[in-house]
């Protein structure tokens, strides 16, 4: 008799415990206001990233198109994959000292880590990180980025 | 309804039926392929049994009956010949007939 | 009754004397069931389509999320590009696969599920074959999808499928007891096999309410036992994707793969229609004893509703199920039946059976 | 035709071997189980490791010490900030720096937050593999939260890196606290919900009471650590055994039990849950100020010798092992790591269970391969 | 024998209608197969039609290892069937018939339910 | 004709050609889903002769038993690669004659013999009838073969475990782990 | 470290005269000769006042010219840590004895340290490659070249 | 969002061709909206990037909008398979294999900067294959390490867009082309 009452018991307390559970579920049902999604392509406009989130690396440019970076390469030294590579010309400057200047700073967004390396060690704070995260491409060739604009120059007083 | 289908039709369709199972019977050495043979039997006489039931005797259920309990029967008998069959498959790991002749225990 | 309002048979009768009056007899019934079969066909197709749609959504929102919303309004036509993607997807034939089997399987997978919907009243008169046996020749006609899904899993030539195979060979048939048991429990109650007579039956009454508690638990087991015969999560064994990958359809591709998908969705439609239509009443609509003028609105809503609103009742607890447990295990599975539902399922016809004698049902 | 089905038809005794994995949903990445089955159950399990084996011992040689960093975020990836601090660690006693308070607070934070995150995912993973899918997706909803949290002050979701040697890459965001007391409130109401839909779920404990236990002896000798071994009592919880970071100043409890089987080591971490939320409450709304980085060299050369520093990652104990010849780069990285330590035990557990239990059992264990494979 | 065109009764036998269901079962399938077979794309590759095994070569041969549990269940589930599919026509005319029903049907369990007992005490209703 | 005999033509003949299949087929499986075409059909004969219960117990019990037990057996007993030796042509041969030779013989007889049908009214046979019959004494009452195939049923089960139990190894306890 | 210390270098000593105990700068470090080990290893796990029963961390490490082991041992119940270290000099064919039977847990160590460094275990039970296919060098060697893989800055 | 607010429209414009009929551009877009509409992944992942494409799955960035939902295990059954990881040697044998195994159409996307390129592991590391594409063609690049959510869906917009292009003759043409450049 007492096997059977606990046969019983075992079999309303399991199926109590599936109630529990979907209740859990059926109140999640019946309440739509709990949907977390965001619609991604479509809230484009008004999807902003935090501040410090790291898209890629980018060389901000002023107003005069000017940068920061003196071609230095520390980046380049201290980036952990081979992503920058930087590469120099020596130009003339105005006082006719032959100087070191950056040519071209590529950067393969294809490969960085997002180590934020580079961004910390560039004595003159050349680099930073965009928000920008829309990056697919068709092409991996389309991934290697020169981060100079065309025609910039080194921003007045950076040394 | 069966209008104008004969009754020897059904005849002849289970006796087709019956003498493939006997071939099958006869020539089939893997202990389940019998049991199918053996199955097909089953079924002729089966035929047989409802057709004459409907046509020569629709009053009654005997045929009926008798069909109805040669299926339980079958499912049994399939039941334990399974088991037997599966168990010398186990202890001979053949369900040959002949291999288990000469693997006699 | 009021309900005639909706009554199909007027309609198919004027057809059928219509086509009659055109063509020979013989020319009348093939053009029905031409008819007929187009008709089943499209709903199939529709109730298909839809049932996977309503699963995305339903567990979506379960799950906090919005589910498919991009294809069409809220996502409804998502289905339909998966089955013109489903079509144009290459059927990998299998090296050392046994190809005949390999193509049977699906076929008699569909066919089953084809023939079980056949018997099942939609509303009054809206019935496609009205057996004398209904209940008894629906639960015979599923049951021999399982050799699909046998055969799928064997003649894919592939670990998991067989496994997936073997497991849900166990589970269907298994299951199948229950699932007969739990409705001649309704049976007894009843007195009748006819699906059309059960319904008529319920026109005072549905039979979970008239029979109280045995029909109660049988409803319970009923549902328990059929989810599990559609291999349907928490019950998914044979499928298991943790386990089995993609368990007995393991190796089928596109448009085969797609008729298992189908399948499944159908046999759940199925046992819902005849949860719905044992237990619940069908076509009929509720009512309340006395409450006339509520039992006055409930009938102009028309029968086909009523059927369609009850099956999807079912069906969304089905959903429900499956988005809310974790899977058993097959030993648990065969557990479950034989030593929990069995017994208490034979008790429970007795049950009924000594609550008939003595009168107690309502 | 003797000949012909002697081949074919066997008497079973023929070993029945099956993969599972390195493609295969729940072995959570690229381990493959090579599975003896004999009809369902397990008789011996072969874990085939090296899907994922990217030579990061290797890599190491070659790095500095701050470069080291970022391949540690990618082992473990589900304990990332751990993984950092455990280098940064090493370092920092190799150098013999003192490390201001905020720091430590602040890594412990992290840490902590890192622990959750990476327990909500094994309650979403774990769920799934038991085939409850939902679980799957509430896990993850909450877990987002974590990874916001991170985002806002580190700047990446997952891989963090935030930790580098001296101290933290940058100060913590102004929102920080807020966010981290609303999380705190948020998942205080809806871990009861993890618990309603699956530890009391009788399918369940069904499937995970009983399942591959592990005893304490046997956790010992495999050297075993983290809620695994907690789980079989075995008391190991580097935070308490050696306290790091800021751990020396906090209360809370180990979480031990003694069963060892499936279900408690799935206890494990939901309890393991609520003392983390525990730990960051107590210290949020005291952060000490100060600076969030000591001053160090451009060039971190660590002095000749040897150093192991142990952490508790959410899996375990993570050991940190570097031989340093004076250079910029180390001579020799070894990470102990406590993934391809717990994974020795599956054969043993998994053994006379069936299919569904060795997803189970290898599914409590928490693996993440990459960790393995390194 | 009603269907949807057919009044309930009429002369004409289900059967048909039976292999209507049977044949638009199978004409569908058909079709849809040799149409997908006709417009979907194909490539060949020797590896694409091997068995698929999570990316490793399947080793030894497919097939299952004797299991007990397995078709144990199966020759149960025939016995059980065997006894649903009698229990039927019981079931229908159990309220008219009564007690004498209700005593069959009792000794009708007792006896399975002998066998049940037999199998669960001899763990054959234990899958291994 | 008429669709009644276009059925019948349809089920005859899926049934002869099924049933010679069943037996020669040279892979086992096949063989099983050609027997289960056979029977398939058969419940289709059942139904055309107004047998409608009947046949779905052949459909339930032969199609959703039997054969699935039987598939079950081959699927634990065979591998995919089976296929069986022709079989010796002489043995074929022979057997091929006598079941022709028996073939013939009966349907000669069948044809030559005048079945005479009674007058009486047919009953239909409805649910109500077997459970009638089946719970009833006398001429046409079954209640004893009914109450009689529960203790052979009985009978099968325990024949069936005790077989399947005896040959097989000792069930070993599989919650515990097996470490030494 | 602890006021043990001593009485565990001592007691080490007296077992085995040959090995050279350190005191590291975390822990006590023994040098053995990789003939002593087993037996050194069943004296650390086995005396009660060692007890070191916690295989915490097994270490390849190529030291240029010989082929070393560390392994990095815990007692459970005294807490407290032991670095015992082992070399070889054979590069060609370093042979070892695997310490696999007094700390299951160092099997998978072991693997790892015979796929990266090529070190043989004696009595290892399931001694392959862990990592790697057998076609492979040894990569965690430190005149191990890969020109097709390893890129270079 | 509009066709101008995607990156790399130029090698999209070379993928299109001119000059197909107008009844076959009409069944063309069918059958691609059928397909880019119902991208069926596989699940694959090696390591961290796996776990950025669970989040997208999950609750919060739902894959399911865009009907990619449903993820198969089998080949067989998946359109599209996700590299979401590092490959390594002894890895890229299994990946051609499932790769080869799937049913055309297939699809390729390379989440992350490891299966771009070998990423943080590109220099120095003895088993690291440095990008998928020497291995299974690759249809969309997605970097980032890992690349967020929002980042992976818009991949599989690319995607999207990429299929649009097609045309059923181009298809054949187009995977013949490409196992040409993996052979030279
Ligand atoms: S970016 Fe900075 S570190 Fe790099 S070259 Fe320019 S100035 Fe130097
Ligand atoms: S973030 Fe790291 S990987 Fe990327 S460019 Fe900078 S240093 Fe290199
Ligand atoms: S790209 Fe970065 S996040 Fe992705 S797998 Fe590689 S290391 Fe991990």
């Amino acid at each position: 008799m007492r096997s059977i009452v606990k046969y019983i018991s075992e079999v309303l307390s399991g199926v109590w415990s599936l109630l529990k559970g979907m209740k859990v579920t059926g109140s999640y049902f019946f309440r739509p206001s709990a949907i977390v999604t965001q619609k991604y392509p479509e809230n484009r406009k008004d999807l902003v990233m935090f501040e410090r989130f790291k898209g890629e690396v980018i060389m901000p440019h002023n107003e005069n198109n000017e940068h920061r970076c003196t071609g230095c390469g520390i980046c380049e030294i201290n980036c952990p994959n081979g992503t920058i590579e930087v590469i120099t010309k020596t130009i003339i400057t105005p006082e006719g000292k032959k100087k070191r200047a950056i040519d071209k700073h590529i950067y393969r967004l294809s490969m960085c880590s997002f180590c934020a390396l580079c961004v910390k060690t560039c004595p003159s704070n050349a680099l930073a990180f965009s928000q920008e995260f829309e990056h697919a491409v068709f092409d991996r060739s389309k991934l290697i980025k020169i981060s100079n604009k065309p025609g910039s120059q080194l921003m007045k007083g950076v040394e | 309804m069966n209008a104008g289908i004969p009754l020897s039709y059904f005849l002849i369709l289970a006796a087709v039926m019956f003498f493939t199972g006997i071939y099958g019977f006869l020539t089939r050495r893997n202990l389940i392929t019998i049991l199918m043979s053996v199955e097909l039997i089953l079924n002729s006489v089966n035929i047989n049994f409802l057709a004459l039931n409907r046509y020569l005797f629709p009053h009654k259920l005997e045929g009926f009956f008798f069909s109805l309990f040669i299926i339980t029967v079958a499912a049994a008998e399939a039941a334990v010949a399974i088991a037997l069959i599966i168990n010398i498959y186990r202890r001979f790991t053949t369900i040959n007939v002949e291999d288990v002749n000469i693997m006699k225990y | 009754m009021p309900f005639d309002i909706y009554d199909f048979t007027s309609l198919t009768q004027w057809i059928d004397t219509s086509l009659n009056d055109r063509l020979s007899p013989f020319w009348a019934v093939v053009a029905e069931m031409a008819i007929v079969g187009l008709l089943i066909l499209v709903f199939y197709a529709l109730i298909g389509l839809f049932l996977v749609y309503a699963e995305r959504k339903v567990c979506a929102f379960m799950q906090n999320r919005l589910g498919p919303n991009r294809v069409g309004p809220f996502g409804i036509f998502q289905t339909v590009a998966d089955l013109i993607k489903l079509l144009l997807v290459e059927l990998v034939p299998i090296r050392n696969a046994d190809k005949f089997l390999f193509n049977v399987a699906p076929f008699i997978v569909i066919i089953a599920s084809f023939m079980a919907i056949s018997a099942i009243p939609f509303a009054k008169g809206l019935h496609a074959i009205d057996l004398n046996i209904g209940v008894f020749y629906v639960i015979a006609v599923s049951a021999l999808g399982v050799i699909g899904v046998l055969l799928a899993g064997w003649s894919s030539n592939n670990k998991y499928s067989l496994i997936g195979a073997m497991r849900s060979g166990a589970q269907i048939v298994s299951y199948e007891l229950s699932v007969g048991l739990s409705l001649i429990t309704v049976i007894i109650l009843a007195g009748t096999m006819q699906l059309s007579e059960i319904v008529q039956a319920q026109s005072t009454g549905w039979f979970i309410f008239r029979g109280h508690i045995p029909a109660f638990i049988a409803f319970v087991i009923f549902l328990i036992a059929s989810t599990a015969e559609t291999n349907r999560g928490p019950f998914d064994l044979a499928e298991a994707e943790s386990e089995l990958t993609a368990g007995f359809h393991t190796e089928y591709s596109g448009i085969k793969f797609a008729f298992f998908f189908l399948a499944e969705y159908m046999n759940m439609f199925i046992v819902a229609s005849i949860a719905a239509t044992v237990f619940l009443g069908g076509w009929m609509p509720f009512h309340i004893g006395s409450w006339e003028a509520f039992n006055h609105v409930m009938d102009f809503i028309p029968p086909f509703i009523w059927y369609l609103m009850k099956t999807f009742f079912i069906i969304f607890l089905m959903m429900w199920f499956k988005w809310t447990f974790p899977r058993l295990r097959i030993d648990q599975l065969l557990t479950l039946e034989w030593k929990y539902l069995l017994p208490i399922n034979l008790v429970n016809v007795v049950f009924m059976a000594f609550i008939v004698l003595m009168g107690w049902h309502f | 035709m003797e000949e012909h089905l002697k081949n074919s038809v066997t008497d079973g005794q023929e070993e029945y071997v099956l993969n599972i994995g390195p493609q295969h949903p729940s072995t959570h990445g690229v381990l493959r189980l090579v599975a003896s089955l004999r009809g369902e159950i397990v008789t011996n399990i072969e874990p085939h490791i090296g899907y994922i084996h990217r030579g990061i011992e290797k890599m190491c040689e070659s790095l500095t010490y701050p470069q080291i960093i970022h391949l540690t975020d990618r082992m473990d990836y589900l304990s990332a900030h751990i993984n950092n601090e455990a280098v940064c660690l090493n370092v920092e006693k190799a150098l013999e720096i003192d490390i201001p308070d905020r720091i430590k607070v602040i890594r412990t934070i992290m840490a902590e937050l890192t622990r959750i995150q990476s327990h909500q995912l094994f309650w979403a993973t774990f769920g799934m593999d038991l085939g409850g899918l939902t679980c799957f997706f509430y896990g993850l909803r909450d877990r987002e939260k974590v990874l916001d949290i991170f985002e806002e002050t580190c700047g990446g979701r997952m891989i963090v890196s935030y930790n580098c040697p001296g101290g933290l890459m940058h100060d913590i965001h102004p929102g920080f606290q807020k966010r981290v007391k609303e999380f705190i409130e948020y998942f205080r109401k809806t871990l009861p919900e993890y618990d309603q839909l699956l530890t009391g779920n009788v399918i369940f404990r069904e499937r995970t009471m009983g399942i591959g236990k592990l005893t304490l002896g046997e956790a010992i000798a495999h050297g075993i650590t983290g809620p695994t071994a907690r789980a079989s009592g075995f008391s190991c919880d580097v935070r308490k055994k050696e306290p790091y970071s800021a751990y020396d100043r906090i209360k809370f409890n180990e979480v031990l039990f003694t069963e060892g089987d499936t279900y408690h080591r799935y206890l494990v971490r939901m309890d393991e849950m609520r003392q983390s939320m525990d730990i960051i409450e107590q210290l949020i709304d005291n952060i000490p100020e100060g600076p969030y980085a000591v001053k160090m060299k451009p060039i971190i050369r660590l002095p000749e010798g040897e150093y192991y520093q142990r952490v508790e990652t959410a899996r375990g104990e993570l050991g940190v092992y570097i031989i340093s010849d004076g250079n910029k780069n180390p001579y020799r990285v070894k990470f102990r790591s406590p993934n391809f330590v717990n994974l020795s035990v599956l054969n043993m557990l998994s053994k006379g269970f069936k299919i569904a239990d060795l997803i189970a059992i290898s599914g409590s264990l928490d693996l993440i391969i990459p960790d393995i494979d390194r | 024998m009603a269907c949807f065109l057919r009044e309930p009764n009429s002369d004409l036998m289900s059967n048909e209608w039976l292999v209507l269901f049977f044949l638009v079962g199978a004409i569908f399938v058909g079709l849809v197969l040799i149409l997908s077979g006709i417009i979907a794309p194909r490539s060949v590759n020797p590896q694409k039609f091997e068995p698929y095994e999570s990316g490793i070569p399947t080793k030894g041969v497919t097939w299952l290892q004797f299991n007990v549990g397995y078709y144990l269940f199966a020759i149960l589930f025939l016995v059980f069937d065997v006894e649903t599919v009698l229990v039927f026509p019981w079931a229908v005319v159990m309220k008219e018939v009564g007690l004498t029903a209700f005593i069959e049907i009792v000794i009708f369990f007792l006896i399975l339910g002998l066998g049940l007992l037999y199998a669960w005490k001899k763990d054959a209703l234990v899958w291994e | 004709m008429t669709l009644n005999q276009l059925m019948f033509i349809l089920f005859a003949s899926i049934i002869v050609v099924f049933s010679i299949l069943t037996v020669t087929s040279r892979r086992i499986l096949r063989a099983a889903v050609y027997l289960l075409f056979v029977l398939i059909s058969t419940a289709g004969l059942y139904f055309m002769l107004n047998y409608a219960f009947l046949a779905a117990v052949q459909l339930t019990l032969y199609a959703g038993g039997i054969v699935v037990l039987i598939i079950f057996s081959i699927l634990l007993t065979s591998h995919i690669s089976l296929k069986f030796e022709p079989v010796e042509w002489k043995k074929s041969l022979f057997s091929a004659l006598a079941a022709i030779a028996g073939a013939l013989i009966t349907i000669i007889t069948i044809l030559d013999f005048t079945f005479s049908a009674t007058n009486e009214a047919a009953r239909e046979v409805n649910m109500r009838l077997v459970g009638k019959s089946l719970l009833s004494v006398g001429s046409d009452g079954y209640i004893l073969p009914f109450e009689v195939i529960s203790v052979l049923l009985l009978a099968a089960m325990v024949a069936a475990i005790i077989i399947a139990k005896k040959g097989g190894p000792k069930s070993t306890d599989t919650q515990t782990s097996n470490y030494q | 470290m602890s006021a043990d210390n001593f009485n565990l270098e001592e007691s080490i000593r007296s077992f085995d005269g040959d090995a050279i105990v350190t005191e590291g700068k975390q822990f006590t470090e023994i040098t053995v000769h990789p003939e002593k080990l087993m037996a050194l290893a069943m004296f650390l796990r086995d005396n009660s006042e060692m007890g070191f029963d916690f295989p915490a961390c097994v270490s390849g490490v190529d030291y240029g010219n010989d082929l070393g082991v560390v392994y990095h041992l815990r007692s459970t119940k005294h807490n407290r840590t032991i670095v015992v270290k082992t070399r070889v000099s054979d590069r060609q064919n370093p042979v070892m004895e695997s310490v696999t039977p007094v700390w299951p847990g160092a099997e998978y160590h072991e693997r790892e340290i015979f796929d990266l460094f090529g070190i043989r275990f004696t009595n290892h039970p399931d001694l392959r490659r862990l990592f790697l296919d057998n076609s492979d060098g040894y990569p965690l060697r430190k005149d191990y070249s890969d020109d097709v893989n390893i890129v270079t800055k | 969002m509009r066709n101008e607010d995607f990156k790399d429209n130029e090698s999209l414009d070379l993928l299109r061709e001119s000059g197909a009929n107008i009844l076959l551009t009409s069944i063309d877009d069918v059958i691609n909206w059928g397909r880019k509409n119902s991208l069926w992944p596989l699940t694959f992942a090696t390591s961290c990037c796996g776990i950025e494409m669970m989040a997208t799955g999950a609750p919060r960035h739902d894959f399911a909008r865009f009907g990619m939902e449903v993820y198969r295990a089998s080949p067989r059954q998946a359109d599209v398979i996700v590299v979401a990881g590092t490959i390594v040697n002894k890895m890229a044998p299994v990946l051609r294999r499932l790769y080869d195994q799937m049913s055309e159409p297939k699809y390729v996307v390379a989440m992350g900067a490891c299966a771009i390129s070998g990423g943080p592991f590109f220099l120095n590391s003895y088993s690291v294959v440095k990008g998928v594409e020497h291995v299974i063609p690759v249809d969309v690049y997605v970097p980032g390490c890992p690349p967020r959510p929002e980042a992976l869906l818009y991949g599989m917009l690319q995607l999207q867009r990429k299929i649009e292009t097609e045309t059923i003759r181009s298809r054949k043409k187009r995977s013949a082309s490409h196992s040409e450049k993996k052979s030279q």
